[in-house]
């Protein structure tokens, strides 16, 4: 059993899906492809593949295509997708699954930067338990290279005082360290 | 009583204070007249005050704003205390009385009851509870439309421009809210593009929606498109969907003309939301189109197809009667006895038992009469009276002498027609006894002074002019009879759909054509004779053609209800297709129904069966049917009073995907009897394909069972197999009504579902034992082979090619596509147009078997109002032959559609007339060229005399 | 089928079908004979039912006469069972109007012989009666005249314009046929094999080939009358193609209905005409006149003739009985063929050509749902 | 059948109209009537009706 894509020919795996569904929680079968997910999606336009063709690749197990596609990355998590599915399947926690598996699998050609930005951003999440804009900005620039992309808007933020200078931290960091420990273990 | 004075709302009923200090006034008045001696001037009277009309219909009244009051300018006012507003003039002040629309929010003034003529309002009427005695309940409590403020991304309750399906319904008819123009709430404006979304609230898991299938909406939606682009021509419409679920007996062609001939687009995708541009008012949908790329359309109306949810009393009601609901608050019956709950003697109907259409709602009452009729059966006849009429008076020595009651049908005629005048009119036409005006002619007691006016002024001929005579004028008529005149001596002028209505802007001229209408019916009304109807015996036996399901459970049926029956079977043995079917979708076994209805029917006295049996010939008409059947060498002459045609239909064979070239190409009906028979050891991976010969050239029609006959197989599979692979490739998913919760128990146990389209079929190659499926998966676009250990063909219902003998044997209509054609589609889906002819089962469509089973019983409770009568009655309008003219040419007997009219040979040739079986139509009477056909009521020279009085 | 020869030479052709029809009651062929003879004055020909073979004696169904089509006898003969078998005598406009008739249930064809007779036309009744009376014109002379298909007609005198644009010489839809027509000295009469069994020896009867200048000169005679017909209605449809020409030409008509009765196809006991419907009121009159200013007395005149054609021009075989019985002369035959041939043509029908076609009137086709 | 009797006696073919109109088809049929109407309008008088007769 395979399927014709552009690269060739790819095998199907019929039993991808049941990882997908155990990871996500999702009972993502019983999608019947209305595309109501995808017509609601706010990023579907700007993405290679939009959330139903996501859906179906699951189910035919076109995993390379999947974790290497720049869907799952460019996914806003708005929810939008789940809240109005009629089968009630929350694509943004396939989608996180999907992530995760990337990461795990390091398949990261699709969108590198992304990955980059949500480690930079949990990296500071980690260390703060709290977003500190200008040490996360200044990490992912420059693992993702692009140092000066952007700097206009900065130094605009910048002057309006979006950016503080240091770190605040939160009462409790200790919790918030404990959950980044615990989501490590499973 | 003298003496005694009142006054008041204790008199009156609730009244103004005015009205009260006016009474008061009164009785001291009257009290002063009393002392006083003198002769009393006022006695109490209701008053018969002109009351204002009135007018909140509609447009009649244009807006106006408030009439301003005239304030003295502030410079004016300045230092001194003059009246700042100068309040209304006269005139301003009847401008701004002129507003008042008089909508009247009860307060129990009673000026209603005073305005209405026949006093149809009372106030005092209070809820009252009454105890029947009945041997059996029929619940119908019917459904309610799904609330579109669940799915608030629809933006219902929100935008003015989205309408819900019955909105937009009611908007479609003349008597709706825009008096059938179609046009867009916010601004008034006819639209030009309008949306339809389907699926809103049905086939949604989530606790917004129901599960189910609402199983109506694809079709309504297309219904209301065309009829929206008739109203506006160069309508744009779109339908947005899932599957369309065009299953029912000519709905696919109903769905190819919309696409086709009227243009109704239909994009295979929901909508996620819908957005108002708020100046316009128009509204933007994004969707994903069928090529991946997405678009963004503004469209001027938006209609939610909204689904069917459980009446709200439902519950209430299931709750008093002691019956059990399913899962979704429906009471949805055993899959083999339609029509029955859980109690004994409390039957349903309608879409109290879940969500469809009128032809099956229609059905499945009939079935739920059936059952009742059953458990009835000795009390039939028990409750009713025979009316007595005195006898006939004979006027065929009288002058004409006719009376004429003109309607004023309310307002519907006489707010446009001058009634006085066209009784004034009536009153001076020749032969004209007696005119008289009536506000409403068919209320209670109008009907009462038409008799009595009869006798008074000895009237021998009767006219109403009024409405339509196809409503009412079986009661004119009946008050004919009991005033002692032959009914037919009666002609009805319809001076309301004729005149009133059409000529709303003209009144003078309506009046005068309702004066000639008049006058055409009263020259009519002269030449008129009296019709007596004449009966004939009826055989009170059926015959039910065919042995299958439907066959037998028609035939036990009608047994149960009393009444001999014969069943003839064609094959050796009974059963028909059920033969093939092992299991249901729902998990019953047909093979055990199947057994148990043959031994019921060995064992029911009233039932012959007669298997091995061929229809030969049939001859005879309604009540009284002779049928020679063909039993081995021998043929036996049957006489029965009905027919039952339950014919069945068989399994279409493929011609395509390999089907009889290579061994593992099966059809749905072989795989189950491999999968009973266990012999599919070793297989793992199973394509189904769809819609096989079905919906394409040469078998247009959807076969409406094979998307459930697939499913259920593949759950089989599944269920002894979790480990294989099914895929079903599929054009729509067509799992109506409850049969959702299976097509999603088939998506949850891994089944995978790809769609295909009919320029891009699937293909199927075999090297050896193997097979390879090609298909174009459309929602990645991208040719997908699979491997098949099995390949099944879901090839659909084909009709038997029996089917036109027996149409022409027993005179019957086909459909196209070779099915039985029913007399209505929606409302008479089990009679033929033919009296006492009755169908049911596959022969009328594809259907599944408790559909045939529900068709059966309904057809049998058909043929039962039939059979329940000693005799039939003619029409009374039928032909009639002036045997002295008649030359016996045949003619009419050639053109007669109903086995009306025969030679008589034996009696010098002459043709004659069956008068029970002629329906009145007339086509015997325009082929006899020398006049001796005639039809009761519509003779030539009744008809000249009209056409004389018209033209004057 | 058997062609056999009926010699009569050196003697009259009269003679020899006066032994022809004798034999056939004496043989038991049939047990009575509508044939048509001449009256004693000689100068007309009347249909007659024989049923002693020594009763006839100026047998001419071949006298080139009809007083009225036999199809309509045949009707009252066989409207009901006469449970005996008749032969009955018919040229080919009779035949056909016989297998309209059937078809209408006014004839049945059950215990009938038919024997048809070939036909050049035939002149109008008091033509013929004046020329017959001066013994210019008998059977036997029209035989030696007509029989090479010569001089038919005398002098300005002509057979019946509807026979001269009749192309159906020999009759069909007979058991029987009395060829004369192309041929010498001699009838060929074709009859069934049992009956020329019984006849043979009482006529020397002689089986034969159908000679084949029979069979052309039937051929050129059929070709110039289909021309003629062709012209003929080609001429009406160009006179007739507005009210004025036909209301000037209906202007004589005395609405008389002789040719309703004449018709052989006019089956009806009663026309609707003499009935009830058209009986009216004086007051009735009066009303319509007052409506229109001015009407014409009798009214229905034009009616009359278009309730007819509606009737019966579906059926209309063409046989002119109509305008020989009309003392207006007015050019019935023609109206009724010219416009009966278009409405036969709308449904593909040929009045008298075949018992098993259905009358349209009967029949429907779904092609009809169209407007046209 | 009508209309080619009807044409052969000067009265124009447009002047009969058949057509088959079901019992159900009400909007068919009042539009036929309509457009039967306005077409009769345009043709103006039946010539027929110069003559003396009825």
């Amino acid at each position: 059993m395979q399927i014709m894509t552009s690269k060739g020919p790819v095998m199907l795996d019929l039993s991808f899906i049941q990882e997908i569904k155990k990871r996500s929680g999702q009972a993502i079968e019983l999608c019947y492809q209305c595309q109501k997910c995808s017509s609601g999606c706010p990023v579907a336009e700007h993405a290679d593949y939009h959330p139903n063709q996501v859906v179906r690749m699951i189910q035919y197990g076109l995993k390379e295509r999947i974790l290497n596609s720049s869907f799952i990355w460019l996914c806003s998590g708005c929810e939008t997708c789940g809240a109005r599915c009629p089968n009630g399947i929350k694509i943004a926690a396939v989608t996180d699954a999907l992530r995760e598996m990337a990461v795990k699998e390091r398949a990261l050609s699709g969108e590198k930067n992304i990955p980059l930005f949500h480690n930079a951003f949990l990296n500071s999440v980690r260390r703060d338990g709290r977003v500190h804009e200008l040490s996360m900005m200044a990490q992912y620039k420059l693992r993702s290279r692009t140092l000066f992309a952007d700097l206009d808007i900065g130094l605009k933020m910048f002057k309006k005082g979006k950016f503080a200078f240091l770190p605040k931290r939160i009462k409790r960091l200790k919790e918030v360290r404990q959950i980044f420990k615990e989501a490590a273990k499973q | 009583m003298p003496g005694v004075f009142a006054g008041g709302d204790a008199v009156t009923g609730p009244k103004t204070v005015i009205e009260a200090v006016a009474a008061g006034k009164l009785a001291a008045e009257s009290i002063h007249q009393y002392l006083q001696g003198l002769e009393l001037k006022n006695t109490f009277k209701v008053s018969e005050e002109k009351v204002a009309p009135l007018r909140f219909a509609g447009d009649e009244i244009p807006r106006f704003e408030p009439e301003p009051v005239s304030c003295a300018e502030p410079v004016e006012r300045a230092k001194n205390f003059s009246e700042v507003s100068a309040g209304y003039t006269l005139q301003q002040a009847k401008k701004e009385a002129e507003r008042c629309l008089n909508c009247g929010v009860c307060s129990e003034c009673l000026e209603c009851t005073k305005v209405c003529l026949p006093a149809a309002i009372d106030h005092s009427m209070s809820d009252e509870e009454i105890e029947l005695a009945a041997g059996a309940v029929i619940l119908s409590p019917g459904f309610e439309p799904f609330d579109a403020r669940l799915r608030q991304e629809f933006g219902w309750g929100i935008y003015p421009n989205v309408l819900t399906s019955i909105q937009f319904e009611r908007m479609l008819s003349a008597s709706g809210p825009f008096q059938g123009h179609l046009v867009r709430p916010s601004d008034k404006t006819e639209p030009k593009k309008i949306a339809f979304i389907q699926c809103i609230g049905s086939r949604d898991s989530t606790d917004k929606g129901s599960e189910y299938c609402s199983a109506v909406c694809c079709m309504y939606a297309t219904k209301q498109a065309i009829i929206a682009q008739e109203h506006v021509p160069g309508l744009e419409t779109a339908i947005f969907y899932i599957d369309v679920r065009a299953f029912g007996k000519d709905f696919e062609k109903y769905y190819d003309r919309a696409r086709l001939e009227h243009g109704v687009r239909y994009e295979k995708c929901i909508v996620s939301t819908v957005r108002e541009l708020q100046q316009e008012k128009t509204l933007r949908i994004k969707y994903r189109k069928a090529n991946g790329k997405f678009a963004e359309e503004d469209f001027d109306l938006v209609v939610l197809s909204v689904g069917l949810r459980p009446s709200a009393s439902a519950g209430e009601l299931a709750g008093r009667t002691g019956i059990k609901l399913n899962e979704y608050g429906f009471c949805q019956p055993d899959e083999f006895k339609p029509g029955c709950t859980s109690k004994e003697g409390v039957f349903v109907s309608g879409a109290f038992c879940g969500p469809k259409d009128i032809p099956e709602t229609v059905v499945e009452s009939s079935a739920a009469a059936a059952h009742a009729s059953c458990l009835l059966s000795t009390a039939r006849g028990s409750l009713t009276a025979a009316k007595e009429y005195p006898p006939e008076r004979d006027v065929s020595d009288e002058e004409p002498s006719v009376g004429v009651f003109v309607c004023n049908c309310g307002i519907n005629i006489g707010g446009i027609i001058n009634v006085p005048e066209v009784v004034k009119y009536a009153g001076g036409l020749r032969n004209v006894k007696y005119a008289e005006e009536f506000l409403f002619t068919c209320s209670q007691d109008n009907i009462q002074k038409i008799k009595e006016r009869i006798i008074e002024y000895g009237l021998n001929r009767l006219v109403v002019a009024s409405c339509t005579p196809r409503t009412h004028a079986p009661l004119f008529m009946s008050s004919m009879r009991e005033a002692g005149l032959n009914p037919h001596l009666f002609e009805q002028a319809n001076i309301r759909e004729h005149s009133a209505w059409v000529h709303r802007d003209q009144p003078a001229a309506a009046t005068e054509k309702a004066k000639e209408l008049v006058s055409m019916s009263v020259a009519k009304a002269c030449l008129l004779e009296p019709v007596a109807t004449s009966f004939i015996e009826v055989n009170r036996r059926a015959l039910v053609a065919g042995g299958g399901m439907a066959g037998i459970t028609a035939a036990l049926s009608l047994a149960g209800q009393g009444f001999d029956v014969y069943l003839v079977e064609k094959e050796k043995e009974l059963g028909g297709n059920a033969r093939n079917l092992f299991y249901t979708i729902q998990g019953n076994n047909p093979q055990v129904l199947l057994g148990r209805l043959v031994n019921q029917l060995q064992e029911n006295p009233r039932i012959t069966v007669l298997t091995g049996a061929e229809i030969k010939e049939v001859s005879g008409y309604v009540g009284n049917y002779r049928t020679k059947v063909k039993l081995g060498r021998e043929i036996r002459e049957l006489t029965h009073g009905v027919v039952i045609m339950a014919i069945g239909a068989r399994e279409a064979r493929p011609e395509e995907y390999m089907y009889g070239e290579h061994p593992s190409v099966l059809t749905q009906t072989e795989l189950e009897h491999k999968i009973v028979g266990n012999e599919l050891p070793g297989v793992k991976n199973i394509v189904m394909i769809q819609c096989v010969g079905s919906r394409q050239e040469g078998r247009p029609y959807c076969s409406r069972i094979c998307c459930s006959h697939a499913i259920k197989n593949a759950l089989k599979i599944k269920e002894i197999n979790p480990a294989a692979n099914v895929f079903i490739l599929y054009r729509d998913v067509r799992m109506y009504g409850f049969m959702e919760k299976y097509y999603k128990k088939a998506r949850s146990k891994g089944v995978i579902f790809i769609r295909y389209d009919l320029e891009n079929k699937p293909s199927v190659t075999a090297s050896g034992s193997h097979l390879t499926l090609q298909v174009n998966d459309p929602v990645l676009g991208e040719q997908v082979s699979l491997d098949a250990d099995l390949l099944v063909l879901s090839t659909g219902v084909a009709p038997r090619s029996d089917n036109e003998k027996l149409s022409w044997l027993f005179k019957v209509a086909l459909t196209a596509d070779r099915f039985f054609a029913e007399a209505h589609m929606k409302l008479r889906p089990v009679d033929f147009a033919a009296d006492g002819i009755y169908l049911c089962g596959l022969g009328h469509s594809p259907k599944l078997l408790g559909e045939s089973i529900a068709q059966a019983n309904a057809a049998a409770v058909r043929a039962v109002t039939l059979l329940s009568k000693d005799r039939l009655e003619s029409l009374g309008i039928v032909a009639t032959v002036d045997e002295d003219c008649c030359k016996g040419c045949g003619l009419c007997v050639a053109v007669c559609a109903y086995d009306a009219r025969y030679l008589d040979r034996e009696n010098g040739m002459i043709a004659r007339v069956h008068e029970v079986l002629c329906q009145g139509c007339g086509a015997c009477v325009a082929s006899c060229p020398s006049g001796a056909s005639q039809q009761k009521g519509f003779a030539k020279q009744q008809i000249i005399a009209m056409a004389d009085a018209a033209l004057g | 089928m058997k062609n056999m020869s009926l010699k009569f030479t050196g003697q009259n052709p009269g003679t020899a079908l006066l032994s022809f029809f004798r034999a056939l009651l004496t043989e038991k062929a049939v047990d009575s004979l509508l044939v048509p003879q001449e009256v004693t004055s000689k100068n007309s020909v009347v249909s007659t039912l024989v049923k002693e073979a020594d009763r006839i004696a100026a047998v001419a169904p071949l006298a080139p006469v009809s007083l009225a089509n036999a199809a309509r006898h045949v009707s009252d003969l066989t409207f009901t069972d006469p449970e005996e078998k008749i032969g009955v005598v018919l040229r080919p406009c009779e035949a056909r109007a016989l297998v309209e008739l059937v078809k209408l249930n006014q004839a049945s064809l059950d215990h009938l012989l038919l024997i048809g007779v070939d036909c050049l036309g035939t002149f109008n009744p008091t033509d013929y009666s004046r020329m017959a009376g001066k013994n210019l014109l008998t059977q036997d002379v029209w035989i030696n005249q007509a029989a090479k298909g010569e001089n038919i007609g005398t002098g300005n005198v002509t057979i019946r314009h509807c026979c001269r644009t009749c192309d159906q010489i020999v009759p069909e839809n007979v058991d029987l046929t009395i060829g004369w027509v192309g041929l010498n000295e001699q009838f060929v009469i074709s009859m069934p094999d049992e009956i020329a069994s019984m006849l043979k020896e009482n006529l020397a009867l002689e089986e034969i080939e159908m000679p084949a200048e029979r069979l052309t000169l039937i051929a050129r005679l059929k070709e110039n009358r289909a021309a003629e017909k062709e012209r003929v209605f080609h001429e009406f449809d160009r006179k007739f193609d507005n009210i004025e020409a036909l209301t000037a030409e209906l202007a004589t008509c005395l609405r008389c209905q002789n040719c309703r009765r004449a018709c052989p196809l006019c089956f009806c006991r009663q026309c609707v005409f003499e009935g009830p419907v058209f009986d009216h009121e004086p007051e009735k009159y009066i009303k319509w006149a007052s409506r229109k200013g001015i009407i014409e007395m009798p009214t229905d005149t034009v009616l009359f003739h278009l309730t007819r054609l509606n009737h019966m021009g579906m059926s209309c075989i063409g046989c002119g009985q109509c305008e020989s019985a009309c003392p207006s002369e007015l050019p019935i035959s023609i109206i009724f063929r010219a416009v009966g041939k278009k409405v036969q043509d709308l449904f593909d029908y040929i009045p008298g050509k075949d018992r098993e076609e259905k009358l349209p009137l009967t029949t429907y086709k779904e092609v009809e749902l169209e407007p046209r | 059948m009508v209309k080619t009797i009807l044409k052969q006696f000067g009265i124009p073919e447009e002047r009969v109209w058949f057509r088959f109109i079901s019992a159900s088809e009400g909007k068919l049929f009042g539009e036929t009537v309509q457009q039967m109407v306005d077409a009769l309008k345009k043709l103006g008088p039946n010539p027929l009706k110069m003559q003396w007769e009825i």
